[in-house]
């Protein structure tokens, strides 16, 4: 790989530039489909943008007796941890920085920005936020286990740690979302967790915390932090797409070339979108619980479903089925 | 809805199949002042004042409950049915405190009404809207 | 954490009203709750004293936004109690109709703004928009949406025309099933009903001894309602069925209200089907004779009392008005002791609290800011007493 | 009383009558003047120190369970509370209160009902009558800077300022 592609690869196609636009249309797609669902017009196409642009010529508020530079470095943090994960997930095929044990590497990056946001809340000296920040921390460990689990399951099915060959093993067609259904659910809902999404909006609960850890952030911190919130869907919408469905590969098209490339790159971008559509669908479903609620259920039901799905996983490669 | 019913399981995601519907329909959201939704009949909207029925008599400035009629000096000869009518003052309408009752179109005698609520939607746009008549 | 004092309101996305709380809390846990509402107190009695009757009118209508006809219907028929005056039927069943549809509207409002506490945005959006045919047909009869104007002292000041009787009819059957199909979606949502069973507890005894009114009271089996109990305008002579539930929690009053929607659509309905014919008002005097008379009404969020005292002028001599919020308050502070913080949006939205109507409510239970413990009344001191024992706080 | 009683409805008939006669024979002469204003409107006085004692009473004896309102009167010589408690049938009995107008003062019913205490604090706010034994006696409706000994629903108290109810622009 000579640097100039590598370069391109980092700043231009799926990196920096596209994955703004991809960001924001992410964003786009989810608030549009929330309002047809709920019966409303929606946001136009470049709303995320003006909100963008806007938060950016915003005062930027630092709260009295807080390191300035602490709050302004968190929100970039976060974005270039997520924002680094997303190289990872093959889009074309295998992306250039793929190495053995890159799965791990992207989960643990996309665990970041919650530690982030529980320091950002816990250090701006406000009472809502201080309470967030906590309701954060404790939201963290309920689906952070599932959500290893879910990823686990896949790549114990293909026998390896690298996200890219999780996707070659699925390229014969048998996407491992029919193999493990469960995992896939449980991956889905621990996703909308992580992002915390309605239900699991609970840190930021605004009829109760006002905006919870990011009560003071404001201007170009705020603008950072729902970019790289942005990023953080798109990435795990990506990751679950190569984990589960395939990533760019359609089955019994084994094209090579820029045609290939294409048509890789339009599967993924169609399943991507399908996987938002569900996490939009399930934003407009449900109502919000509470935090003991919360912790209750994940240790109840959603771990015990997120291991029994292992198990499964375990037993069928005894057998020897894939 | 009697109790032999078998009582629903509770699930989330009760208004799935409703908003399945809605996805593809047109949605509810009426898109004013794009578009401009009909205004009902006898819908009580802005207050005009029609300056050659106006005889001065000012019983509207008595009944408006919000005292934003104020009756100022204006002389002129006004027609009522046969005779002509030297009024000396005519009332003019404070809309910021005008509360659109409608109590001064009824208290006021003249035929056609010197006083009347239109339909018109809007309020005061401009800073010389605010004072009607 | 150690015991933080947590300020909500008077402007906080929840409660879109000038109300503050300053809540002690442990935790998530809640210790204690002030209450502070005095924000805007606009002397409305002060100003009714000194306006003469019609003037008046219009000046109580604008007491409460959401219950005007109820601030307004009230009043009038207060006045027209002691003038002596009849109202005739049909004037007496158009009000009765403006009066249901007003709970309509209110309690389909309602509904919405419990479900946006809950974060549940979906069935804010579809209520609210449901809401629009009550509306528009309010806005068809009156002539306004808000605010309607439709009293005059002796009767009602516009008409229902056939044709717009029939069209009523038809956008009433059309809620009917919307209404039929809430009350079966408030069993059926668990995410909704996780966050209302069981919350806010008020037992049957403790809502009677607080004196709570309306829905909050009826969701606590409380079999009260001015409209069969103390009938006005036409309720003597429609079938009113009064709803309750035995719930006594937050539940209670989402089943109560919304089975009051339903019973509003089934009495719309009958009010417009057997509507008598005659004209709708009869004259009143200028001026009451010397007197005093107690009027009540059910408005949507409870017993509405206004005391009308006249000294033989077209002036009143004093009108009291003590609005259901004021009565329900207490019941707030009850309710929502020991729970926790994601709490405080559903129990305090579960009395429909329209500040408006209140504008003049503070109590605080124990010292601000200095923590010298002023008891406020042995019931809080009870209350904290008998939670903190059976959670086992310090 | 002048107010001639509004067509009676038929819903549940008036037991007012019959409320009267309980009340005479079980209160004895402790509710003077008690007569019948309305249909279903009861009205009668109550000296000041025993307002305690009747109100328990009509509570626990007669079911007089909840205290509706709770009125302030400035009636020019002399300043009045009125208590209006829901009784059977729909019936509202209004017990007044007289005081002097000087230092109007009437024990405080909170324990009787609970609900009095929003009620009792507002009347004291806007017509400076003190309650005794009420737990929490501060400012209910009027904002902190209100002057001290101005009570707003006095007849004798005008609005400083904008004179009558000018509403002009």
């Amino acid at each position: 790989m000579s640097a100039l592609v590598l370069a391109l690869y980092l700043f231009v196609f799926p990196g920096f530039l596209f994955l703004l636009g991809f960001a924001w249309f992410a964003e786009w797609w989810d608030r549009k489909l929330l309002a047809r669902l709920q019966h409303r017009v929606g946001p136009p196409f470049l709303q995320p943008f003006a909100d963008f642009v806007k938060l950016l010529s915003k005062e930027n508020v630092v709260t009295e007796g807080v390191s300035a530079r602490l709050q302004a470095a968190l929100p970039l943090v976060a974005f270039a941890a997520v924002a680094t994960a997303f190289l990872y997930v093959p889009l074309l095929g295998a992306s250039p920085f793929g190495a053995p044990g890159d799965l791990v590497l992207v989960l643990y990056l996309l665990t970041l920005p919650t530690i982030l946001l529980f320091v950002l809340g816990w250090t701006s000296r406000n009472v809502f936020a201080r309470i967030g920040a906590v309701r954060a921390a404790s939201q963290l460990f309920v689906y952070e286990v599932p959500f290893f689990l879910a990823c686990l399951g896949p790549a114990l099915a293909a026998e390896t740690w690298a996200v890219a060959d999780v996707v070659n093993a699925q390229a014969s067609g048998l996407w491992t979302f029919l193999l493990q259904p469960l995992g896939f659910a449980v991956a889905i809902v621990a996703l909308q967790a992580k992002l915390e999404r309605t239900p699991f909006d609970i840190p930021e609960a605004e009829t109760e915390l006002v905006a919870g850890p990011l009560t003071e952030i404001t201007g170009r911190k705020l603008a950072i932090w729902n970019l790289a919130r942005d990023i953080a869907l798109v990435t795990g919408a990506a990751l679950l797409v190569a984990l589960y469905l395939g990533g760019p590969t359609v089955p019994g098209v084994a094209l090579e070339g820029l045609a290939g490339a294409a048509i890789g790159f339009g599967a993924f971008f169609v399943k991507t979108l399908l996987v938002l559509a569900v996490l939009a669908a399930i934003r407009a479903a449900v109502g919000r619980i509470r935090i003991d609620q919360l912790v209750t259920w994940g240790w109840a039901v959603l771990t015990p479903l997120a291991l029994a799905q292992i198990a499964i996983a375990i037993v069928l490669r005894g057998v020897g089925w894939p | 809805m009697t109790k032999e019913q078998r009582e629903p399981p509770e699930r989330p995601g009760v208004l799935l199949p409703e908003m399945a519907r809605h996805l593809f329909g047109r949605p509810a959201t009426q898109r004013y002042p794009a578009e401009r939704i009909p205004v009902p009949k006898g819908f009580r909207g802005r207050i005009e004042v029609s300056d050659e029925h106006c005889i001065g008599c000012s019983k509207c400035a008595l009944v408006c409950p919000t005292d934003c009629i104020e009756m100022v000096s204006d002389e002129r000869d006004v027609a009522m049915g046969a005779r002509t009518v030297h009024r000396k003052k005519k009332p003019i309408v404070h809309l910021m405190s005008c509360i659109r009752c409608g109590l001064c179109e009824e208290a006021c005698p003249t035929d056609p009404k010197a006083i009347y609520l239109t339909e018109a939607f809007g309020g005061a746009y401009e800073r010389k809207d605010v004072v009607v008549g | 954490m150690p015991e933080v004092e947590l300020p909500i309101g008077p402007q906080h996305p929840a409660l879109k009203e000038p109300v503050s709380f300053r809540v002690l809390v442990d935790g998530e846990r809640i210790v204690r709750l002030d209450l502070d509402v005095s924000y805007n107190h606009r002397g409305v009695e002060k100003g009714a004293e000194g306006r003469e009757f019609p003037k008046a009118l219009y000046l109580i209508e604008r007491i409460c936004g959401i219950c005007s006809h109820a601030h307004a219907t009230n009043f009038a028929k207060g006045v027209e109690a002691l003038m002596g005056v009849t109202v005739p039927p049909r004037g007496q069943w158009i009000r009765t109709l403006v009066a249901e549809l007003e709970r309509l509207h209110s309690h389909l409002l309602w509904l919405g703004v419990l479900a946006h506490e809950i974060g549940y945005n979906t069935l804010f959006m579809y209520t609210w928009r449901d809401r629009e045919t009550i509306q528009d047909l309010l806005e068809e009869i009156s002539g306004n949406r808000v605010n309607y104007g439709m009293n005059r002292l002796g009767g009602v000041r516009r008409d229902v025309s056939d044709d717009l009787r029939s069209r009523a009819l038809e956008g009433l059957r059309g809620l009917a099933d919307r209404a039929g199909f809430y009350s079966r979606i408030i069993r059926e949502e668990q995410t909704l009903l996780v966050r209302t069973r069981g919350v806010g507890r008020l037992p049957r005894d403790r809502a009677i001894a607080l004196g709570a009114v309306g829905p909050t009271a009826r969701g606590s089996g409380v079999d009260f309602d001015v409209r069969r109990d103390d009938p006005y305008v036409a309720y003597g002579d429609v079938p009113l069925h009064v709803m309750t539930s035995s719930a006594s929690d937050v539940f209670g009053r989402l089943e109560v209200r919304v089975r009051e929607i339903e019973e509003s659509v089934r009495l719309c309905t009958h009010l417009l089907e057997n509507l008598p014919s005659g004209d709708i008002a009869a004259k009143a005097p200028r001026v009451a004779p010397q007197g005093a008379y107690v009027s009540r009404y059910e408005a949507p969020r409870g017993e509405l009392v206004h005391y009308i005292r006249t000294n033989g002028t077209d002036k009143a001599d004093r009108v009291s008005v003590r609005t259901p919020t004021l009565a329900n308050w207490l019941s707030v502070v009850e309710a929502i002791q020991g729970r926790v913080i994601a709490d405080i949006p559903v129990v305090v939205a579960a009395i429909d609290p329209c500040l408006s109507c209140t504008s003049r409510t503070t109590f605080v239970d124990t010292g601000t800011g200095d923590r010298s413990a002023m008891e406020w009344d042995d019931l809080v001191a009870y209350g904290i007493r008998y939670y903190r024992e059976r959670e086992g706080l310090p | 009383m002048a107010a001639g009683p509004a067509r009676v409805r038929h819903g549940p008939e008036d037991v007012a009558p019959e409320i009267v006669r309980e009340l005479s024979e079980r209160l004895g002469g402790a509710i003077a003047e008690l007569r019948q204003t309305a249909p279903r409107r009861l009205a009668g006085t109550v000296p000041a120190d025993d307002v305690r004692t009747v109100l328990r009473a009509l509570r626990d004896d007669l079911g007089c369970r909840h205290l509706s309102a709770l009125s302030g009167v400035d009636r020019g010589a002399t300043l009045a509370v009125v208590y209006h408690l829901a009784a059977r049938g729909g019936t509202v009995l209004s017990l007044t209160v007289s005081l002097p107008r000087d230092a109007p003062r009437l024990p405080s019913v909170t324990e009787v009902f609970p609900a009095a205490n929003l009620y009792e604090r507002e009347v004291h706010d806007l017509f400076g009558i003190v309650f005794e034994g009420h737990p929490d006696p501060r400012p209910l409706l009027l904002y902190e800077g209100w002057p001290e000994g101005e009570f707003p629903l006095r007849k004798d108290w005008k609005p400083r300022g904008r004179e009558g109810t000018n509403a002009r622009g």
